[in-house]
């Protein structure tokens, strides 16, 4: 699940931080050592920091956008995608589809009449497999696997005014 | 001939051509002639008159004017006035509209801008701009996506070359204004308060 | 500051934004369009007795009508745009008027301000095309150019001339009771309209 | 030229900056009450009617943003003064103008009953379905927009003065010495960092004033139908480059309280200047990372968005965080709570930064964003960084530095519970669990009961913070 590798690779990134704050922390007020050869130690292992993090940003950045998320909107559905039209107002959603199943790649195509929502799609385990944004005058078109059968929640995930919280619908998805 | 009387002849002469001659119906054919031409030459005579005014006249409207604070407040409101959709197309109806709408340009636009830019505080000065830069970008939205015409006696389509054309004006002021603030390079000053006069802020920029 | 210029910025200020609430009616009317149909409604303004001839050759004015209510709207048969959504909209105008009972009491009429083009016969096509029923709904024309020039300066309209499209003109419906404008509708507000006509009729 | 030549600080200039601390020390205390009130809320231990939690929630959100910028403002002001020549008629005009604001946007919020969140996401302004009306969403937009002018003028002053000194904005970012091989002396971190500052808040501003008076136009007038992406994009770009800022100001404190701690020198360096002129563009060309799941916005914008999410990591880590880190290493650095509030505010920054940039990535974002975990990313980062830095800098100010023992107390209990609070919600985010719902379903409402229980402790101890700069005002430094 992707949510718990996000989760793992930000605690451990942080940890990564906190343990060289703590290191200092710990270190400054000893009795203090001349600074100018301090700072040259310094200023090489920053360097050195400076071409990892580049060479780690740029090996993360080519492999995460190899596969976007926009290919629907930009009219690459693939052929065998059940299409349905979602529509967000203050505060329902009208699904043109509501019975699915097991297996069936459905493309939302999003959008909204009144203001701005958002449409996440939730799996039976309410962890969030997919969402965009439902704009008026726009649509947008998220892809979605149903890889087992149960009950997705859709929820809105863009603030819409007082009962933006109830705006829950479901569909079903079968054997 | 001074330099206060040559700039008072061309200024006289180019009121002339703008509102005499047939260039004035040509100006106001179309809205955005109206709007980012004649509109603009008005204010710009007026400014004329206003360098060219006698020094002992000048100095008796400054103590009118502290700082340039009412001086600008004519202008603003004088040029807020006239971008009513309402009285632009009056101007073309009426001709009493037609000569207060010159003639206000000229008197209450143009001469007070160019007695006031100069006292103003670069602060104001900058606000000053940065308003007229975000006026050009409303109007030029607002222009660009009305669904009805803003003046009876113009075509949609030329109303949303207004639009346009206040954008890419608002655009290119902003780059014009910007460039010498960060690549000019004024003497620094000695103390305190004495701003530098600055390039950029020559009275004809706004 | 001092005492001269600060009174100068107060009386600057106080002038300045009088200006803009007057010129504005309040901070409500910034079109002309806007201001021609308020100033209608604050002083209903009488039509002068011009000469129109309809589509069967009856002569009629404006000033004057059997009729308790006129609903006007100007128009020009080739037009391809405006005309003909408020041709549309005049017809269920009609049927809206017919169904309530009030057809006979209200007259409807489309002039023309093409007379070059829209003869007496160009006229009975065009209500025709619209199913209009007469002689409840009549289309006219002015027998004299300046008259109609006249006329539309009257009403405030502006007619451009427009390479592609024919004309161009602020389009409305104009309410008269007893030769008078009583208001101006936005040719989208045919419900607005139609209800300000119930209004009328039922006092 | 660029000496430090601190005139003394007396007069309205020091009330002004004892005004604006004192006022934001208070505004945090009781913004996060607020923010406690929406997790009791969300953790069903009190019972908010949505349109009230709402308004809480907006209020929440333009309270802290609007303070930040206030607070962030002094701290520049302060330091900056001491190398260019600052108005302070023009400080005291921003603050007239903020309360002014402040006021129409409480009564817009809790007399008008606008609810429709700081970011005024058009066109829920117009559209509150009864529960607010035109005068409600009217006052709040009103008074952004006078906080607005407020800080145009401040910025302009600062432009106004930095140019007078330095002769143009690219030497005071260092450009002679950046690009030019001049081996001039650069300037001081606090002109660079203000020069930043001033050029991406008058450009936000500007996108600001002229989407607000739009917006306001179209509540008065419907049928002006603005673009709602095109709105959303200005309106981001506004938001974003003003919360940024903030930092970017506060930041200065640490720039000049630690070399004075520590007794070394922050040297500005071609590294230091290319960074900062480098975040100068970053700041304002990354906020399309709001907009990534805008799948109607143009491919390379979204990506552009993503590689500006990481590119911005890199002055902050590289250069400031570095640099904290050097400079206090075996320095001998005596722990005084100035000292440790801003080097805590140091690592909150860098480690609030980690959340931001893996949310900033496309694959990520798609089912992260709009989650708790954004707003675990923003309190991270500006509960343990901005706002330490701040309560570090009034410490400094009040020069009531020395440690008592409640103050240790109060900061341990801030820094655990400041984490702690924000990793809440980063745990929250990765279940999933959406942002600003005023009710939670009944498997997320443990979480926020977790979340309440540590947020109360992080009030109490911003509220020490608070009182102990407070009482102590007539102490102030005066240099």
């Amino acid at each position: 699940m992707i949510q718990g590798a996000v989760f793992l690779v930000s605690a451990i990134l942080m940890l990564v931080v906190a343990a060289t704050f703590i290191f200092v922390a710990l270190n400054a007020s000893k009795k203090a050592v001349a600074y100018p050869p301090l700072l040259e130690k310094s200023y090489s292992m920053r360097a050195k920091f400076f071409w990892v993090l580049s060479i780690a940003g740029i090996l993360i950045l080519v492999v995460t956008t190899l596969d976007l998320p926009y290919a629907a909107t930009r009219g690459d559905v693939p052929g065998n995608a059940k299409l349905v039209d979602v529509d967000g107002r203050q505060w329902f959603w009208n699904i043109s589809q509501t019975e699915f199943e097991k297996g069936d790649v459905v493309v939302f195509s999003v959008t909204a009449s009144d203001v701005t929502h958002g449409l996440g799609i939730y799996g039976p385990n309410l962890r969030m497999l997919n969402q965009t944004q439902a704009m008026p005058g726009y649509s947008n078109a998220l892809e979605v696997t149903f890889g087992e059968p149960g009950e997705y929640k859709l929820m809105c995930m863009e603030y819409c005014g007082l009962a933006h919280h109830a705006m829950v619908t479901a569909v079903t998805v079968s054997e | 001939m001074s330099k206060n009387q040559r700039l008072a002849a061309v200024s006289s002469g180019l009121l002339i051509l703008i509102t005499l001659t047939p260039v004035a119906s040509q100006l106001t054919s179309t809205m955005r002639g109206h709007v980012l031409l004649q509109i603009p030459l008005l204010v710009a005579v007026g400014i004329g008159f206003g360098r060219s005014l006698a020094p002992h006249l000048v100095r008796f409207l400054n103590r009118w004017n502290a700082m340039g604070i009412p001086g600008i407040l004519i202008t603003i409101f004088t040029i807020a006035f006239w971008m009513i959709p309402r009285w632009i197309d009056a101007s073309l109806t009426n001709t009493s509209v037609e000569w207060i709408k010159h003639s206000s340009l000229v008197l209450l636009g143009g001469i007070p801008l160019a007695l006031s830019w100069e006292r103003l505080y670069p602060v104001a000065r900058g606000a000053v701009k940065i308003e007229f830069l975000s006026m050009l970008f409303r109007l030029g939205w607002l222009y660009l996506i009305s669904p009805d015409r803003f003046c009876n006696s113009y075509l949609l389509e030329d109303q949303i070359w207004l639009g346009w054309g206040m954008i890419i004006i608002g655009m290119a002021l902003t780059l014009t204004w910007l460039v010498p603030v960060f690549f000019g390079e004024y003497a620094p000053a000695e103390t305190g308060h004495s701003s530098p006069k600055n390039p950029n802020e020559a009275p004809n920029a706004a | 500051m001092n005492g001269s210029s600060t009174i100068a910025t107060i009386v600057i200020l106080a002038i300045g934004l009088s200006a803009l609430t007057v010129g504005t009616n309040g901070w409500s009317t910034w079109t002309a369009e806007a201001a021609r149909r308020q100033a209608v409604v604050e002083r209903p303004r009488p039509l002068p007795a011009y000469q129109l001839l309809d589509s069967r050759g009856e002569s009629l004015t404006l000033a004057q009508s059997e009729r308790d209510l006129t609903v006007v709207d100007l128009i020009y048969t080739q037009c391809p745009t405006v005309c003909l959504a408020m041709g549309a909209q005049f017809r269920q105008l009609q049927s809206e008027l017919a169904t309530a009972g009030l057809l006979e009491r209200v007259e409807l009429l489309s002039v023309t301000f093409d007379p070059a083009n829209d003869d007496q016969s160009t006229l009975s096509d065009y209500l025709r095309r619209f199913g209009a029923v007469e002689p409840h709904w009549r289309a006219a024309r002015f027998q004299d150019n300046d008259e109609l020039a006249a006329s539309l300066t009257d009403l405030g309209v502006i007619v451009i001339p427009e390479q592609s499209m024919g004309f161009v003109h602020n389009a409305a419906y104009y309410l008269i009771e007893n030769g008078r404008v009583i208001e101006i509708f936005d040719i989208e507000a045919r419900t607005d309209l139609f209800e300000a006509i119930r209004a009328r009729l039922a006092t | 030229m660029t000496t430090s030549t601190p005139s003394p600080l007396t007069g309205s200039a020091r009330a002004g900056i004892l005004t604006y601390m004192g006022i934001s020390a208070l505004v945090y205390v009781l913004m996060m009450s607020l923010g406690l009130v929406m997790r009791l809320t969300q953790a069903t231990w009190l019972d908010l009617p949505p349109n009230l939690f709402y308004e809480v929630m907006t209020a929440h959100g333009a309270g802290m943003v609007g303070i930040s910028g206030l607070a962030g403002s002094g701290v520049i002001w302060y330091f900056l003064r001491r190398y260019v020549d600052l108005s302070t008629g023009i400080l005291w005009a921003n603050l007239t103008f903020f309360l002014t604001g402040v006021v129409l946007i409480l009564g817009g919020i809790f007399l008008g009953g606008y609810a429709g969140g700081w970011t005024f996401l058009f066109p829920l302004p117009a559209k509150g379905l009864g529960a607010w009306g035109v005068p409600g969403a009217a006052s709040f937009l009103i008074g952004l927009l006078l906080i607005g002018v407020g800080f145009l003028l401040l910025y302009l002053d600062f432009a106004r003065a930095i140019i007078a000194k330095y002769g143009s904005l690219g030497n005071s970012l260092g450009w002679p010495q950046l690009f030019g091989g001049s081996t001039d002396e650069s300037p001081p971190a606090a002109v660079i960092a203000a020069t930043m500052v001033l050029i991406v808040n008058i450009a936000g501003i500007l996108a600001g004033a002229v989407v607000l008076v739009l917006i306001l136009v179209n509540l008065f007038m419907p049928e002006f139908a603005l673009d709602p992406l095109l709105t959303k994009n200005l309106t981001y770009f506004f938001g974003h480059v003003f919360i940024n800022a903030t930092i970017y100001q506060a930041v200065v404190a640490v720039y000049e309280i630690l070399p004075e701690y520590t007794k070394r020198p922050w040297k500005v360096n071609k590294v230091f200047l290319a960074a900062w002129t480098a975040s100068t563009v970053m700041v304002m060309a990354v906020y399309p990372h709001h907009l990534l799941l805008d799948f109607a916005m143009p491919t390379w914008a979204l990506v552009m968005g993503q590689i500006f999410s990481y590119l911005g990591g890199f002055p902050i880590l590289v250069v400031t965080g570095w640099g904290a880190l050097t400079i206090v290493h075996r320095s001998g650095i005596e722990w005084d709570m100035a000292a440790r509030l801003l080097f805590l505010s140091i690592f909150g920054w860098c480690v609030g930064v980690v959340p931001a940039v893996i949310d900033g990535t496309i694959a990520v974002n798609q089912v992260m964003h709009n989650t708790m975990w954004v707003p675990g990313h923003f309190h991270m980062y500006l509960i343990v960084g901005l706002v330490a830095m701040l309560f570090g800098f009034m410490y400094y100010l009040s020069n009531q530095s020395k440690r008592t023992g409640i103050d240790k107390v109060a900061f341990w209990l801030y820094l655990v519970a400041g984490v702690a609070f924000s990793f809440g919600f980063l745990t929250s985010g990765m279940n999933s669990i959406p942002r600003r719902w005023a009710v939670h379903l009944p498997e997320w409402v443990s979480f926020s009961q977790s979340s309440s229980a540590i947020a109360a402790v992080v009030a109490l101890a911003a509220l020490v913070f608070a009182l102990r700069f407070l009482t102590s005002l007539k102490h102030a430094r005066t240099t």
